[in-house]
């Protein structure tokens, strides 16, 4: 069993499937892909996220060894190493997953909204929904909670029911508890994002033209709300001048004392991008420690700065604040040769906020009785020489849940995760 | 110095005779004074037959296909241009380099016969012999001698030509010519083209292709075309059909020059060989062009160099209207 | 073969497409068009109702070619060809048009022209499904066995997982002993442990493992093959010895860089990392007062723009290390940015900084300066943050140096047909989700040849690598691409040219041993290696060498017939 | 005058495209789910490789009067195959400049780039090429003997 479909999961359940393995994946939202289908490009190649993903989710979605549980959640894990006994409730979709065609339609004429979560709240989605275009599987899900045809036990709306042409709108459906045997378990949880406020002289939630970079990427994504246009949330404008924060949140004693990793190279790549997108935008870094360490990585530093024009300034903002006249943030800064103090004013601030162990990676430790270090991360007793392996034989752990990495590297975790659990369940028979 | 036919004749008997070669492609005269054809001997006996002169216009390197499974090393005689052909036949595999003894000899340019006559004024009976003599042809005739700049009877390639020594040979027969004077931008004849409306190009190559006959008579004489079975010989898939229509006959000559983008050294063979006179150096010539400027490619110079459709550069041209 | 009978089957997919176009006019579209047998509407084709009303229809109209028009065949396709196989036809007898994605939903607004573009999109999926040949999916066997090259903690691990999964493992490591860059080491992080300890212990276990066929000291001479089926002959010790491999492994590490700066190799005081950890190891350090340890010695420049990736916590390590000798000594860290990434290289340093160790940062337009005739007698340095210069005073100078690929690296490649990139090391099939195997199939790669990696790095790509590599192993047979290249030899004139195009080198000039052409030389496609692109096919002057599934006939028929052309 | 203006508006080019199943067939795929509404003028044919397409093919489909053809592939560096669009642009460059000088408008011939995610580019490009056509005309080069 692999837990979660971000993909590092997906990759693991691809390796085990095709050594021959039945694999469950079970992802908790409605289809697999993971925070990576959210990004618009990817470092150092700029390789477009989606496209290098998509097959992967194809490829998981039609493996004849591969059992794809999404919308489902595990509830219990019981028996040992080898033979874990596992309860997962498969969620009710209202949708019946075999008829419906993920046309859309539901979609277009239901009636109630809320943020998207795939869009990070940059746009609504109804409350029957396919979370993005190319989700797998393609189908709909009715959100219960805001659906007002559930809410009103079947008496209002059903406006989905009446269009469906496929007659794949179910409302009668229930959760379903599945109980499955398996070997070994592959933990891959991913991340979630922290919270900027928290870091209240950032502003953000206060100056409207501060975002996060998650934000961003759905921003500059061509298939995002705005079609790839930077434009900011005060009046739509384009940004000329735009700055990324780095480490917001993170190498912070008040926050997360750790690094996340990833930060300097996504701003980076976000920085290239802009500029594609707007060769007279000027980009501005605000960084502690350039972490460039990945194949190619310096590279692609080299390139920002020659080629596209972005500027690195190694310095901890202090805080920003907005011009009431037009809306501006204004970064406030430590000159570091000068040694001044001194302010920037932009069109639009990216902080790039921390990243931490996703909300699941607790959930599902505490179930399985597996300890998690300071920050929330599961403990990986023996780093060095089993880089997967967790406390209890025959569960692993890769991607980010374990520790801050990249996609390259969860990608080898992945694998790594695979090749033990392979290992481990040759070893029985 | 410039060969002459003697030495020419002499040095092909020495390689018969001390076991060089088995066979000999050469040129020797044919039916008048103003004809040279093709000569293929198998001993040294009859070199005597052999000659060299400005009506040398064959290539002949494509008969070396015709020789592959003879017994020997067989000789063959090369201009610049035909040495070029060569170097794309060794590119292609399509001869084996140990099997071929190669005699070079530097051009200072080929006479066209039909531009002769018309300069002249004369009927091909009353040449008796054509010699080279520096910037002119000296041009013997029943009733005389009359000198003929060279560049009013030369042949429409040798006007451009950049390479008038052969580029790979055994033996090269004379003194290498590293120039001519008359050669100068050899693509403004294609600029000129190049400059025309759309409009008047397609007016200008409808009225030209149009009078193509499809007697393949290009293809068959061109140095490189070499396929066992072409496309356009295919019925399935039929790239062409037999209509007489100037739509199939585009598709003919475009392809056509396509295929030997990268491997055309401009020996002009198709156009001597069209019985219609259709211009079809000026569509090679085009592509030739366009390889030098995008890809500094030119065919024909080294058996090492990657044809340039084959290979790519990262950073090639990507702006594309 | 029997006259082409085609059957057609339209989705209106709900209203997504009939909604659009005309589905019921497109049908009787179909039906007039040359070799159709057979065409309907359905209402969901990809519905129960509309496979098996596909295979019934195969057996009742005798069917050898079917069309069906709905949405993509990036989801659909193999769907559709199941059931085509199911009815006994050969799923490569099955043509898919897009009229949904490429049609009725990006033109909502036009009816009428949307059915008439499905009707000449129909049109052109007939016109090749008249031409579609069947298709044999070949399969090829594995030789149950794996090379590793490289007995570093990348290849030992990966040797001995798929040892542990059963399979047999040929190690071979060029050195006299197992280990790697590792043996050399004097302490690692996080443990502080006695590196030579650990790797013991997992050296035991690689050398004493059933499985595993140690070759030592041994280096791979030659490999040819391809996956499931490479022939491998190794020189151990003056001795050639041959054997197969399903599959390859390429661990083989990295070397560290011995620089020409700072005075290294003229003063005896100044060592790199990997110095002061052998002199500790052998205890021959001797007394020491102020440490001065410079990082970015060759890396992070011009001319190696790369950053290595674990110089900054070696540094960090051995000057805690220092400091834990002797507590009384000043130690420095000279350093541009730190790049102690992720959760405890963070922790330490933080630890590290807190027990006394100074770092000060330096820029590149502003290096430090070693003084001093026999030995470095200070150090003089720019604090970026203080604004000043400051002198250190230095009795030892330790460099931190980057790894550099190997110098066989480039012999391995050539040997494997296996790419390097910049820099000298291994490139990967893809960055980013492809990073432990080469775009060739059967050979992976893992630890430091790949890219400078720590431990934990190393031993992970080690393990993804067995992980891909037990893929083919365990699956015993690997399936060979259909649409892959097919050389008819009798009109193929061997130019070469579809071999120089082929990015796979699947293609390789032969001598024919088909009977009446014996001694031809003519391309030969190894369909293990070909992955179906068509370059070759496009590139061919004659048409010798075709693409199955895109052949030239099926791609100008459609081209005739959108153009009205038969 | 009217007559040929009425002519003109009611011009509907014939346009062809080849598109990689990798990256640009995927991209007209993204175009559709996202219900992008474009000019019904173009056919797609998909090929496994923008790199298939010979030049044989262009050169027929234009001599057969269609309009326009196009090569839609991965952006350089990003093909499946590694390097098939690399030959693909070598060989478009020279063939659009042969095309333009026998008398094809260089717009009827056109390569583009179109990745898996840019539903939103297939669909300008599919727009600017059929605007860019019908300006144009009809292809008429057969007939001008």
């Amino acid at each position: 069993m692999v837990i979660g479909g971000g993909i590092a999961g997906i990759q693991s359940s691809l390796d085990l499937a095709n050594m021959g393995f039945q694999v469950y994946l079970v992802e908790k939202t409605p289809s697999i892909g993971g925070r990576m289908s959210q990004l618009d490009k990817t470092f150092p190649t700029n390789d477009c996220s989606m496209c290098i993903l998509a097959p992967k989710m194809i490829e998981a979605s039609r493996h004849p060894n591969i059992r794809l549980l999404t919308y489902s959640e595990v509830e219990e894990v019981a028996g040992e190493p080898g033979k874990f006994r596992v309860k997962i409730r498969e969620k009710a979709r209202s949708v019946d997953e075999e008829k419906c065609t993920g046309c859309g339609v539901c979609m277009q004429k239901c009636p109630y909204k809320t943020d998207s979560e795939f869009e990070v709240g940059l746009a609504k989605r109804k409350a029957a929904y396919i979370p993005f275009p190319q989700a797998i599987p393609n189908v709909a899900t009715i959100d219960p909670d805001i659906c007002i045809y559930i809410k009103s036990e079947g008496k209002k709306c059903g406006a989905c029911i009446k269009f469906c042409d496929a007659g794949a709108i179910d409302f009668s459906q229930q959760d379903r508890i599945i109980e499955v045997e398996v070997g070994s378990i592959i933990l891959a949880t991913g991340f979630d994002l922290y919270d900027p406020s928290a870091l209240e002289e950032y502003g953000y939630g206060k100056v409207k033209n501060v975002i996060t970079a998650m934000q961003y990427e759905r921003m500059i994504s061509a298939s995002g709300p705005s079609g790839g246009q930077l434009q900011r949330p005060s009046d739509g404008k384009t940004p000329k001048r735009l700055a990324f924060i780095q480490c917001v949140g993170s190498r912070d004693t008040h926050h997360k004392l750790y690094c996340s990793s990833v930060c300097c190279m996504h701003a980076t790549k976000e920085a290239i991008l802009a500029n594609e997108h707007y060769p007279d935008l000027k980009a501005f870094i605000f960084y502690t420690d350039m972490r460039a360490v990945g194949k190619r990585f310096q590279e692609y530093i080299a390139r920002a700065e020659q080629e596209y024009k972005v500027t690195y300034i190694r310095s901890r903002p202090s805080k920003i604040t907005e011009n009431p006249d037009n809306g501006n943030p204004i970064v406030w800064y430590e000159e570091t040769t000068a040694r001044t103090r001194t302010s920037m004013e932009v069109d639009m601030v990216v902080l790039c906020q921390a990243l931490i162990p996703s909300g699941s990676t607790k959930e599902i430790s505490d179930m399985l009785h597996l300890s998690l270090n300071d920050y929330q991360f599961i403990n990986i007793p023996d780093r060095l020489f089993h880089p997967v392996d967790t406390e209890i034989p025959g569960i692993f752990a890769c991607g980010f849940c374990q520790a801050p990495q990249d996609i390259p590297d969860s990608v080898v975790q992945a694998s790594a995760a695979a090749a033990r659990a392979a290992e481990f369940m040759s070893r029985k028979d | 110095m410039k060969a002459t036919s003697e030495e020419v004749q002499t040095s092909v008997k020495k390689l018969f005779e001390d076991g060089s070669i088995g066979h000999f492609i050469g040129y020797e005269t044919g039916s008048d004074s103003l004809h040279v054809t093709p000569c293929f001997l198998k001993s040294g006996q009859a070199a005597s037959r052999l000659v060299w002169n400005p009506l040398c216009a064959n290539n002949l390197s494509k008969y070396l296909l015709d020789f592959k499974n003879v017994e020997g090393k067989v000789g063959i005689m090369v201009k610049g241009c035909d040495s070029r052909s060569v170097v794309e036949l060794l590119k292609e595999n399509q001869i084996d380099r140990d099997k071929v003894f190669i005699v070079g000899v530097p051009c200072s340019g080929i006479v066209d016969r039909e531009k002769l006559l018309e300069v002249l004024g004369i009927s091909p009976a009353e040449v008796v012999a054509v010699e080279d003599d520096g910037d002119a042809f000296l041009v013997t005739l029943k009733g005389g001698t009359q000198r003929v700049d060279k560049e009013k009877v030369l042949r429409g390639e040798c006007l451009v030509c950049k390479y008038p020594t052969p580029l790979v040979y055994d033996v090269l027969l004379g003194e290498a010519v590293s120039s001519l004077p008359w050669v100068g931008d050899d693509y403004s004849l294609i600029k000129e083209q190049e400059a025309l409306s759309s409009e008047e190009k397609a007016l200008h190559w409808n009225r030209e292709l149009s009078q193509c006959i499809r007697c393949y008579a290009c293809r068959n004489i061109c140095p490189v075309c070499t396929c066992p079975e072409c496309i356009f010989d295919k019925k399935a898939p039929r790239w062409i059909t037999k209509a007489n229509d100037v739509s199939e006959n585009l598709v003919y000559h475009l392809v056509r020059a396509f295929h030997v983008a990268g491997r055309c050294i401009d020996c002009g063979e198709c156009e001597r060989a069209c019985p219609m006179n259709i211009p079809l150096r000026s569509l090679n010539k085009k592509v030739e062009k366009d390889l030098l400027e995008l890809f500094d490619y030119t065919a024909g110079i080294d058996v090492e160099q990657q044809p340039p459709l084959t290979t790519y550069q990262v950073g090639d041209l990507d702006e594309f209207l | 073969m029997a006259a082409p009978r085609i059957g057609v089957f339209i989705c209106h997919c709900g209203t997504n497409i009939g909604g659009i176009v005309d589905v019921p006019q497109v049908v009787e579209y179909a039906k007039s068009l040359p070799y159709v047998a057979y065409a309907e509407a359905n209402m969901y084709t990809c519905s129960e109702e509309g496979i098996s009303s596909i295979k019934n229809n195969i057996k009742e109209h005798n069917l050898n070619r079917v069309v069906v028009a709905s949405c993509t065949p990036r989801t659909h396709q193999p769907l559709f060809r199941n059931a085509c196989a199911d009815a006994g036809l050969n799923p490569y007898l099955f043509e898919f048009v897009n009229i949904r994605e490429h049609c009725s939903w990006i033109h909502m607004q036009n009816r009428r022209e949307a059915t008439e573009k499905a009707k000449e999109l129909v049109k052109m999926g007939i016109a090749k499904a008249r031409w579609l040949d069947a298709q044999e999916e070949f399969e090829s066997e594995v030789y149950p066995a794996a090379m590793v090259i490289g007995g570093g903690v990348a290849g030992m691990s990966a040797a001995l997982n798929l040892a542990n999964q059963g399979f047999e493992v040929h190690l071979v490591e060029k050195e006299p002993k197992l280990g790697g860059r590792l043996l050399k080491l004097n302490r690692i992080f996080p443990i502080n442990k006695d590196p030579s300890e650990l790797v013991e212990s997992i050296v035991k276990t690689v050398e004493g493992h059933s499985k595993i066929r140690l070759h030592m000291p041994a280096v791979v001479k030659a490999a040819s093959g391809y996956i499931g089926n490479f022939d491998i002959s190794v020189d151990e010790g003056g001795k050639e010895v041959s054997f197969k491999a399903g599959v390859i492994i390429v661990a083989t590490g990295a070397q560290v860089l011995k620089p020409e700066l700072y005075r290294y190799g003229e003063l005896a005081n100044v060592l790199t990392q990997l110095d002061l950890e052998q002199r500790l190891k052998d205890g021959e350090l001797g007394e020491f007062q102020n440490v001065v340890m410079i990082n970015c010695v060759g890396a992070r420049i011009p001319e190696r723009l790369y950053c290595s990736r674990l110089c900054c916590m070696t540094a960090i390590k051995n000057a805690a290390l220092m400091k834990e000798i002797n507590p009384e000594a000043k130690v420095y860290v000279l350093h541009r940015d730190l790049m102690t990434y992720g959760v405890e290289f963070e922790e330490y340093y933080r630890e590290v900084k807190e027990a006394g160790v100074r770092f000060i940062r330096y820029t590149p337009s502003n290096l430090p300066q070693v003084i001093g005739a026999e030995r470095v007698e200070s150090v003089r340095v720019y604090d970026e943050l203080m604004d000043m210069e400051l002198e250190l005073p230095c009795d030892l100078l330790v460099l931190a140096t980057p790894l550099i690929p190997n110098d066989d690296n480039e012999e391995l490649s050539r040997m494997l047909k296996v790419p390097i990139g910049d820099g000298g090391f291994f490139l990967e099939a893809h960055v980013k989700l492809r990073p432990v195997e080469f775009a060739m199939d059967g050979i992976y790669v893992g630890g430091s040849c790949r890219w400078p990696a720590d431990i934990r790095e190393s031993v992970a790509q080690g393990y993804a690598a067995a992980s891909r590599a037990a893929i083919p192993l365990r699956q015993g047979l690997v399936k060979v691409e259909a649409i892959t290249a097919t050389v008819d030899p009798k009109i193929c004139k061997g130019c070469g040219t579809c071999a120089l195009v082929c990015p796979f080198d699947a293609i390789e000039l032969k001598e024919s041993e088909i009977r009446g052409l014996e001694g031809k030389i003519v391309s030969e496609v190894n369909t293990a290696l070909c992955k179906g692109c068509g370059l070759c096919a496009a590139a061919c002057p004659n048409g010798a060498i075709q693409q199955r599934g895109f052949t030239d006939i099926q791609l100008l028929s459609m081209v005739n017939a959108l153009s009205g052309k038969r | 005058m009217q007559d040929s203006k009425e002519v003109q508006t009611e011009f509907k080019p014939k346009i062809l495209a080849f598109c990689c199943n990798w990256c640009a067939y995927a991209g007209a795929d993204l175009a559709g789910v996202s219900r992008f509404q474009m000019p019904t003028d173009v056919r797609v044919i998909r090929v496994m490789c923008s790199g298939r397409v010979p030049p044989e093919l262009i050169i027929r489909a234009l001599a057969n009067g269609l309009d326009g053809v196009m090569i839609l592939g991965c952006h350089p560096g990003e093909c499946h195959y590694s390097e098939g669009n690399y030959l693909t642009r070598r060989r478009a460059h020279v063939l659009k400049r042969l095309l333009s000088y026998i008398g094809i408008e260089p717009e009827r011939f056109q390569l583009r780039w179109v990745s898996a995610a840019e539903g939103a580019k297939f669909s300008a490009v599919v727009k600017e090429t059929t605007d860019k056509i019908t300006a144009l005309g009809p292809n008429r080069w057969v007939d001008k003997r």
